[in-house]
């Protein structure tokens, strides 16, 4: 295992205390392991926290910050944070005006983030949830966990923070990240695997010639191993799905979003992108928005994700609104 | 009245001493076969929920059975983590209600917890027996466990029998096709593989018998 | 090699093609594959321009907009443009005002750079040159080619950048970027090598359990090869040649970014970050600023830099000046 | 007047050909040599340059062996890049200067345009016998070359001399720690290895050989 770390079991302490020490104007660190805003809780404003297992940097913590979440909730490496944290987060963000949750659909995060909901509700706090299930490579069904929330979350914290930063209330917040959720989808693949710190080898062997199509954040395999193909394939292969499912129609605008895993280099991503800018012309849907780079990673995985998002007059102008967090800035 | 079968709380707190053992040595194989059809995190939680109880051990209140369990249940889902921690935490916790106060208890008590233990883990993953999760373990250890105690096999068997068909449920996860929890991501892929949790939760009732009823 | 690319050749032209597509009001494109800043010239403005081999991204071309470079001349992968890209770049951004050159110390690029001052000269432009030779790994003497130009690049290009968005002229704009050359240093390590496309391997061999110490941006190996170490024990190799250099003094304010080669996930970076601080701690270094993240990187190389940038308030004034470009943003 | 050793403008077209075929033949091991102790680039910049030059050629006006040399030299200055690029192309750019507006020339006037192009070369890389770079070839050429010229030996027995000096410095190189260039950047760490260029500065001489007097 060749990384930047000193142990693993550390690798989570040690990566908050650098981020807090890179960041002290940003956010704060409180027990149990949690990131706060600064300034945190804003009068009046509702609260919005988020959380999942570490090794996706910058999400969350790097989202923690005006504009976007108030609270980030770490959990062990891909491993869903325990109630105690968003407890305390929420209770430490809320300024009466109650707290948003936004929960990535994976069964630990949800049973994680209800159990603590409950526990806030029975300490007075007014708690929502929104699920971000955005993966389109996962099958949904009534008998399955569902799909997985991927790339969708950053777009969601984004885009809720700027509501909640503009004043909306809980149930406009909620309903905001709801909506968020029905007009985004999302694929992503990896080139190589990842290795958990504590694991210490590979989670998935894969040949030099091989690729993992439909992976999601967590180092999994994916849904198909495949024969390694050119940019313009695999940006065929995980776009057409995404295009297909919402579907995503000509005269839409949206929000196009190439995400890399951690271990692959911008230029490559801009490769990914050149396609899909086609494919979306192609079809009469316009990129009016664009994101590109390391935003919703897996460790050091090499490989993308692509997002789209369905944009409206809404939602374009919380995208566009103000945001100054570690992770992501601008009109700040 | 105490009997020769009496599970004290010494034994007690000698089970949650070997899971915890068990689960350190195990950690790597439950880790493995994480990677295969999740996120390599299993064996992790486990021995790092197990460790934090182990610590915690010294302050839960001694004597009392329910209290250690509830305590033990609390801290698994304080440290864990991840989708076994709310669920072997809500396990341990329904363990421990159903036990309170008591100094010692009947295997049947344990029986009886563990179905509101189980029945707490199905409210909160909603998964169906065949789902490939640690139920298509603990389901038919619970069954044998009550056909045992009704036929009026020493409750030594019994929980023996228990033990059995976890690891035959836990064997029988292999062939399935994953509807919950991470593997399910996998679709077909799962299949072939067996669950991490399966095994968990084999572990622990292997363990209640060697602990309660001697290796 | 396993990359997202379609062909080798083509890494460079479709790279540049999905940045425009990704950032088509920012930049325009023009012959001979130059990035242009999409409203350059800028009455009155002094050009701001820099160039070197591609597979930095997102150096030089991210970081053309609003604040920073007019204009960037990517080569091809690792190797110097040509002549005939900055002088078309020269041109492209010059007012009237005058344009700076920001030259990275390599024998090739300071080379194809004059050839283009000499060039542009002739037909009129009035062209300065600034060298960057900030990293420590390379000892100076008259007789080498001297330092490379690594991490102080993007400071560079940030802080000449503001003041020439400000209205400087150009020897003030000049001055200023050798004032960065004079405060600024660098050293790098890698994990990993990194694999040029059209040379398909590796650029060298390197054991689970050794890594370069002292490389630079080309995935050239570095000065020593050495057995794997703590974050915490490489940080110190960086970082102590670094505060020695320059020196940095118990007083100063600096900015230190920590910056990833590519492949290394912020998760490290943090890490490396948090020890960077302590160490800057205890020599009575102040941070003031901080960077952290991707940002003048070696394909997929895994590994990291470390700079150190002395900051007074004038460098102080023009790096918190707004910036608005693909790859930094900030105050707009 | 022409003699039978004259080198027509076609034996200079044949010369630039023979560069480019070999130069592509070569890439990968010029590359090679550069991954030791550069950035892995120095054959894919050769062969960048050399095949638009070949692509140049009919664009060049034919019979002037002067105006063929600096169009090639323009082109390397346009599409090679790197260090190399500005060195060669000033090479050529040099050689064509130094026999602009001929239809022929003899080997001495070969011999006279080469030194105002590796003069410079020096005055734009700066850099010094020994320094571990393409001069390390191409100097004991030029010094060879007039000897054999001064000696009166034929052209051909005097160009071969000049090849079999610039082998010898180009092998001359593989100790030496790089004073210039990337290679300067490993320090002792360059010894040991073979210059690229100097090793594509004996490709360029041995191809005139071929070129001019046959192989
Ligand atoms: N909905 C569910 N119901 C019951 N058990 C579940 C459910 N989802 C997952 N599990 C169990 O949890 C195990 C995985 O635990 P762990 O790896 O620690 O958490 P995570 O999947 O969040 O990484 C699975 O092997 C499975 O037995
Ligand atoms: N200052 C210099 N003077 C003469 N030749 C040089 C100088 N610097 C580099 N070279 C030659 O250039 C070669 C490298 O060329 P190339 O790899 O194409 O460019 P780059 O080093 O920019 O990648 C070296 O092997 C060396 O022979
Ligand atoms: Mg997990
Ligand atoms: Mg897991
Ligand atoms: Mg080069
Ligand atoms: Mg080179």
């Amino acid at each position: 295992m060749k990384k930047l770390i000193n142990a693993p079991e550390n690798v989570v302490d040690e990566a908050l205390a650098g981020m807090l020490a890179a960041h002290p104007d940003y956010i704060r660190v409180e027990e149990p392991n949690i990131v706060v805003r600064k300034d945190a809780p804003r009068a009046g404003k509702v609260g919005v926290i988020s959380g999942g297992g570490s090794g996706h940097e910058p999400m969350h913590g790097g989202f923690v910050g005006m504009g976007m979440l108030d609270a980030a909730c770490p959990g062990a490496v891909f491993t869903s944070p325990v109630p105690d944290q968003m407890l305390a987060a929420t209770k430490a963000v809320d300024s009466g005006a109650g707290v948003l949750h936004i929960v990535k659909n994976y069964t630990g995060d949800i049973m994680n983030f209800e159990m603590a909901a409950e526990m806030a509700r029975a300490e007075g706090h007014e708690v929502t949830a929104v699920v971000i299930a955005d993966d389109v490579a996962v099958k949904d069904s009534l008998y399955t966990a569902g799909r997985r929330g991927v790339g969708g979350t950053v777009l969601a914290e984004k885009i809720v923070g700027a509501a909640a930063e503009a004043g909306a209330d809980l149930a406009t917040v909620t309903a905001l990240c709801q909506k968020v959720q029905d007009n985004v989808r999302s694929m992503g693949m990896a080139l190589t695997s990842c290795t958990v710190p504590m694991a210490g080898k590979p989670t998935f062997e894969i040949a030099d010639d091989e690729m993992e199509i439909g992976v999601g954040i967590h180092g999994e395999p994916g849904r198909s191993r495949e024969k390694l193909a050119t940019a313009d394939e695999i940006t065929e292969m995980l776009a057409t799905p995404i295009l297909d499912d919402l579907p995503f129609a000509a005269g839409d605008n949206v929000l196009a979003f190439v995400n890399g895993l951690g271990g692959t280099p911008l230029v490559e991503l801009y490769i990914v992108y050149n396609k899909l800018a086609q494919m979306c012309a192609a079809r009469g849907v316009t990129i009016i928005r664009s994101l590109v780079g390391n935003y919703i990673t897996s460790l050091e995985m090499a490989g993308c994700s692509i997002t789209l998002l369905r944009l409206d007059d809404e939602l374009t102008k919380y995208w566009d609104a103000p945001v100054n967090t570690p992770g992501l800035r601008w009109g700040a | 009245m105490s009997t020769a079968s009496s599970i004290s709380y010494d034994d007690v707190v000698a089970w949650v001493k070997l899971v915890a053992e068990r689960v350190h040595a195990e950690r790597e194989h439950l880790t493995d076969l994480d990677s295969a059809i999740g996120d390599a995190d299993h064996g992790i939680n486990m021995d790092r929920g197990f460790t934090a109880v182990v610590a915690k051990l010294p302050a839960l209140p001694v004597g009392d059975v329910g209290a250690l369990l509830k305590g033990v249940g609390m801290t698994l889902v304080s440290t864990v983590g991840g989708a076994s921690g709310p669920l072997y935490g809500t396990l341990f916790l329904q363990l421990g209600g159903g036990t309170a106060g008591k100094a010692e208890i009947e295997l049947a008590d344990f029986a009886t917890a563990l179905d509101a233990g189980i029945a707490g883990i199905q409210r909160l993953g909603k998964a169906e027996p065949g789902d490939k999760t640690m139920l298509d373990a603990l389901l038919p250890a619970r069954e044998a466990l009550h056909v045992g105690l009704d036929r009026g096999d020493t409750p030594s068997a019994a929980l023996d029998a228990a033990v059995a068909a976890a690891e035959q449920g836990m064997v029988a996860t292999i062939p399935l096709v994953a509807r919950k929890g991470r593997a399910s991501y996998l679709g077909e892929r799962s299949a072939g593989h067996q669950d991490p949790g399966a095994t968990s939760s084999h572990l622990l009732l292997k363990a209640a018998a060697d602990a309660f009823y001697g290796a």
